[in-house]
């Protein structure tokens, strides 16, 4: 297989090595990004509009890349906090499609026994542990997470990501001065897509990049494009390998473009048209595929495989998660606190998941880390 | 008279607060150009302008801190939280900053947060609590809750003008839901005065909220059956109207207690406290507790209608008690 | 065997547990060096290092949610809040990430926060507080507050051992000024037991924390005159012993509940309930609460005094009662 | 009278000005540093010791300066909020010694009534608004009164203070990016004293200067020497002039340090004795008292008349807090709630005060602003 050179993306800036990525790892990638669409799109505008879907939908669309070009890269024992539109962290991690959809249908057989909603999804095994509502409370557990990993001596990192409106919560703030003045092995990935629901990242802070906010921690800051899987990827790699070398923390402003309203049922009018089409030529799957290509790693025939293969794969979930049973109702005062008959401890369908997770680790340990 | 839904209501109640008295002002995530997630302020960012419907970043701490700051200084600030679930982020400034200013060092502190909260729309464990015994039991703030129209715009009206901060819960299930009659005219609920929802002789259901309605289609249902269940709507949790509770407890003799929130340390406690020590003589059956389970909120369908107090439950609970 | 204070015993269990298990850790402002505010951690950052006594920023919020994170992975993490006051400010992490995790997903996010509540010191509104209630209201957690030298050192462990969130709770007031005998073996206090602290039978009142040592300083002046009053030590908030209150009023038949946190949506509250409908045939009295009022802790000593409750009232109360 | 020329204290960076600070307000400034250090030296050494002072003791020892420096400055219709430790402001702003006393001894007849302690005080008259136990509280706060007088296009200005310890806090980070991004005309003035409690400025954060975190939220951040009380007025100056002409919040960290315990119990054994000799030689007081001398400005006849002055001051607001009456117990459950009977609508005694406020703004304007 020929080797694919990434681009050095941040010219001038910190990012200047160079490295090589392998073509499985690129139309993995390529995979994860185009199955992380195609099913948030089957939710969103087939699912939800034919009242499969239980409560609201909030996709990632347009911004998949981030959460693909840094999960990917991460060795078993490497731990992520994804954020609320991060469908293709969970995929990474070893989540399996059908889980994820039975968890949108509101199914008994997934992590959250129809406890919880939307990608709020954790797994242990999968060391995924996942956002709560709360936006930005995730950044503090990511610290407790690596001061664990650390104390132990492990060359792990964690990743957790999170949106720039996000950044305004005091939560953001503790984590992030917690993990540089401990020099914890964290990776802050923030999305900035220009929104927080309806506004706009200009009123949400006054800076230009967000980046200025690594230094003010005493942390290093990148700022890249966020649509370009290959600069999210060389970001990601250049903050994880600094923080298994026990040098500390990164905050890396990943500049992306929420390509969807809040949620599905909102039709972001908010946003000036111009910047919808501009953005609409943004896309970082059109983007990649289009430097696949041109490198030759993939032709156009694999291109429409691997959307065959996708769309089977999704309309396989979604029969396995309709078919699935909803949770009893009385089982909703089972296991508030943990104990002897700790539901957590009780057998459920992980299977499934297991094996995906071994085959996602064994994937992963392929690519250079 | 125009009949409005209950989020209309709430509308034009902060509407007109917002016409009476330039001091008043709003503040929130979303709620100026986008007139917030329910869009219980759309169209006031077009009205009163920017200086007066601000849009803030995500940061409920500060937005309560600074609410407090305004109002220090003459100002009458209104705070949407866009989830009462998220109050919990600006907690600290609500407990320690707002609620003892006045004790402490005496200003004025007026201001209102308000909100949606409450189940019964599958928003799972962040976007369904009912959270209000936390500022019930915080000496120095309002607790307010209403369950019709009417009462939603006379009770925001009052809560805007009161000269305490005012924790103002909206229950989201009723937004579309209910309505009412509402006059276009001026006029006000009073704050800490519950109204009797349905006259009843048998027992008594006290409750609030979205309860309120559960309360009334089991009263409806037992009627059927020859039990008369009178209503007690309590409006505001804090400072609670003793009197009203008392007198309902007296009249009927039998209580029942109900709410959406979890049960241990729930509202039903100060309820039976105050019933058990005041009214102990005109019982004549126990104390009933009609509430949520202690767990979060569930998602799923099945999981948050087993969470949920209904018309079923309350009535079942009511017969056992009527025939006590 | 040896007599410890109530501050000693806690630093005991502590130091049993680090050496016990090498998962626990601890986490919290100024524990190391200086040994926390109160010096309940004193000598440990010598004994284990700083790799397990951990200083941390002023960020209550991150140290809370940090002690989650830690937790999740097989950590037992031991916070240090320097005032419970303070708990206001991670108060976000508590009830909506660690109080929710096992529910929502099943894992156990074993962890303890724990530090100095309560009044009596002349410590002001903020050093003063009782905030228990916020986490007895709230599914997911256990709260739990000593009254004992003996069984602050047998709780502090078995909080340690639990494998849900702990919100501990020790009485400031009693650090220096309760001594008992601890047993230097390991021992521990189970969660969730509430032990009868002085056998009686005319009356029982229900309490926790320093008021069970006003309720005995009571009933030993009541004893005097005829009147025998059983204490009950709840030692564990949440879930606390529903069975152990309900045979203590069903033996004593008159129930005072006592408690040093302000009255509306206290504590006393939530027992009302319980007795009101599970011990109603047993009652000969009115449920009385005693307990703060409904204000701020006030600073100065004359209205620090007004504000508690103690032997006085209760006895007062308890004469009534017992009267009736 | 002559004209005392400031030094351009922070060279190179955006303090370029120079400014005429007259000599009645440089005397006032001295005559305010020393009252600080005298009232609160009788406060922790004798009064404390006695038995007199109900509550803990937090002084200010050090750090005079940066409430002098800062306060000196204000107008009648601008506010501040002080730290802890800030006696300066409130003496500044035109609270009576006798009420600041007889707070310190928990008596009825302050602002408080007794029923909160230490430099807990607040006054909307005198536009100061106090600090409250949980740290960083106070910044949103200030961001509000702003927010209102921004909107009552009233030309004034917001000063809030709070410890470097405190900068960790999510509410500072909260408040200073609403500041930026709302353009509020606020002062952050951050006084870094080494210490937070026992925990070091080192264990609190990672950065050298924390006025980095100025340009984190798109504000002017300056560092200068907190115990240069006339580099902390030209900071402020600078600052409350960008405020004034609407340009939004600035970010000022003083260097100085706590040269005592965190409180009057408290030895400070954790601070390592060759710091403590050598910041001993850097009190603030002394400084500008040679510098005072230096100039003429001052004669040592005027230092000691302004001893003796100083001590009568104390003395009699001593002797007036002792015979000050302890508020009636029952008078615990009033005013929770206002209402008709508002505690804080039936008078108080505060003519002593109005006076003292009078006084101090006819003085301040004096100054050139
Ligand atoms: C503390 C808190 N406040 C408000 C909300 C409601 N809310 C949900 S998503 C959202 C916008 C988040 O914006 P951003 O962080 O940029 O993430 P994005 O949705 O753009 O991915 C808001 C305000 C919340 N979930 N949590
Ligand atoms: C939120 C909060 N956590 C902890 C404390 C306890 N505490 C009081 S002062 C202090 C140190 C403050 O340090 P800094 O901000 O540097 O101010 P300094 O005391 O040095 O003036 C601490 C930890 C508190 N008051 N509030
Ligand atoms: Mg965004
Ligand atoms: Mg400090």
């Amino acid at each position: 297989m020929r080797r694919f050179t990434l681009r050095p993306l941040n010219r001038g800036a910190a990012l200047k090595g160079r490295h090589k990525v392998d073509d499985a790892a690129l139309v993995k990638m390529l995979y994860a990004l185009k199955l992380t669409r195609e099913a948030e799109s089957r939710i969103e505008n087939v699912l939800y509009r034919q009242g499969k879907i239980v409560g609201g939908v909030y996709t990632g669309r347009g911004q998949e890349a981030i959460g693909v070009g840094s999960a990917i890269q991460l060795a078993e024992g490497d731990w992520v906090l994804p954020s609320h539109r991060d469908f293709s962290s969970f995929f990474l991690r070893g989540f399996s499609l059908r889980q994820i959809m039975a968890n949108w249908m509101a199914r008994a057989n997934t992590p959250t026994r129809g406890r919880d909603n939307t990608l709020h999804l954790g797994d242990l095994n999968l060391r995924v542990i996942p956002i709560i509502s709360p936006l930005g409370d995730t950044l503090p557990v990511a610290c407790g997470v690596a001061m664990a990993l650390k104390r132990r001596g492990q060359r792990r990192v964690v990743l957790v990501h999170f949106g720039e409106g996000t950044t305004s919560r005091g939560d953001v703030h503790e984590a992030m001065n917690m993990a540089a003045v401990m020099q914890l092995p964290v990776v802050f990935i923030c999305n900035n897509n220009g929104y927080a629901y309806s506004t706009p990242a200009t009123q949400q802070f006054l800076v230009n990049k967000l980046s200025v906010r690594g230094p003010a921690y005493g942390m290093v800051g990148f700022t890249v494009d966020g649509n370009d899987v290959l600069a999210v990827y060389e970001a990601v790699r250049h903050a994880i390998s600094h923080a298994r070398k026990g040098l500390g923390p990164t905050f890396i402003e990943c500049k992306t473009f929420r390509m969807a309203g809040h949620s599905a049922h909102d039709a972001a009018e908010y946003v000036p048209r111009e910047v919808l089409e501009r953005e609409a030529k943004n896309d970082p799957i059109p983007r990649f595929e289009l430097t696949l290509l041109g490198s030759r790693v993939v032709t156009h025939q694999d291109l429409q495989d691997l959307e065959q293969k996708i769309r089977d794969e999704i309309d396989d979930a979604v029969a396995y998660a309709e078919s699935s049973p909803e949770p009893e109702g009385s089982t909703a005062v089972e296991g508030v606190l943990c104990g002897a008959d700790c539901w957590w401890k009780k057998p459920i369908d992980r299977d499934e998941q297991r094996l995906a997770s071994a085959t996602a680790s064994r994937e992963l340990h392929g690519t250079d880390d | 008279m125009p009949v409005l839904t209950y989020l209309e209501a709430i509308r034009q109640g902060i509407w007109e607060e917002m016409e009476r008295d330039d001091s008043v002002f709003l503040l929130g995530e979303d709620i100026g150009v986008y007139g917030g997630a329910f869009k219980v302020t759309a169209g006031m960012l077009e009205k009163f302008g920017a200086d007066r419907v601000i849009d803030t970043p995500i940061s409920e701490s500060a937005i309560v801190g600074a609410a407090v700051g305004a109002a220090l200084v003459g100002m009458r600030p209104v705070v949407e939280m866009q989830f009462m679930d998220f109050i919990a982020c600006g907690f600290d400034q609500i407990v320690n900053m707002a609620a003892k200013i006045h004790y402490r060092w005496g200003p004025a502190v007026p201001m209102v947060i308000r909100g949606p909260s409450g189940a019964g729309v599958h928003g799972g464990p962040y976007h369904s609590q009912s959270n209000e015994m936390w500022f019930v039991h915080t000496p120095g703030l309002k607790v307010v809750m209403p369950s019709t129209a009417y009462d939603a715009k006379g009770l925001i009206k009052a809560s805007i003008r009161d000269d305490n901060p005012v924790i103002f819960y909206e229950h989201k299930f009723l937004y579309r839901r209910i309505k009412d009659e509402v006059p276009e005219t001026d006029y006000v609920v009073p704050l800490g005065k519950a109204r009797v929802a349905r006259e009843g002789t048998d027992l008594t259901v006290i409750t609030y909220g979205a309860m309120v309605w559960t309360a009334i289609e089991a009263a409806t249902e037992l009627e059927k059956e020859g039990i008369s269940m009178e209503v007690v709507d309590l409006r505001t949790l804090l400072p609670y109207d003793e009197e009203a509770v008392l007198a309902s407890v007296r009249k009927c003799s039998k209580v029942l207690l109900l709410h959406e929130d979890t049960r241990t340390g729930g509202m039903a406690g100060e309820l039976a406290a105050l019933i058990g020590e005041k009214a102990f003589q005109d019982l004549d059956g126990p104390i009933v507790r009609v509430t949520a389970p202690d767990t979060p909120v569930p998602f799923a369908p099945p999981l948050e209608e087993y969470f949920l107090p209904n018309a079923k439950k309350v009535a079942e609970a009511a017969r056992k008690l009527a025939a006590y």
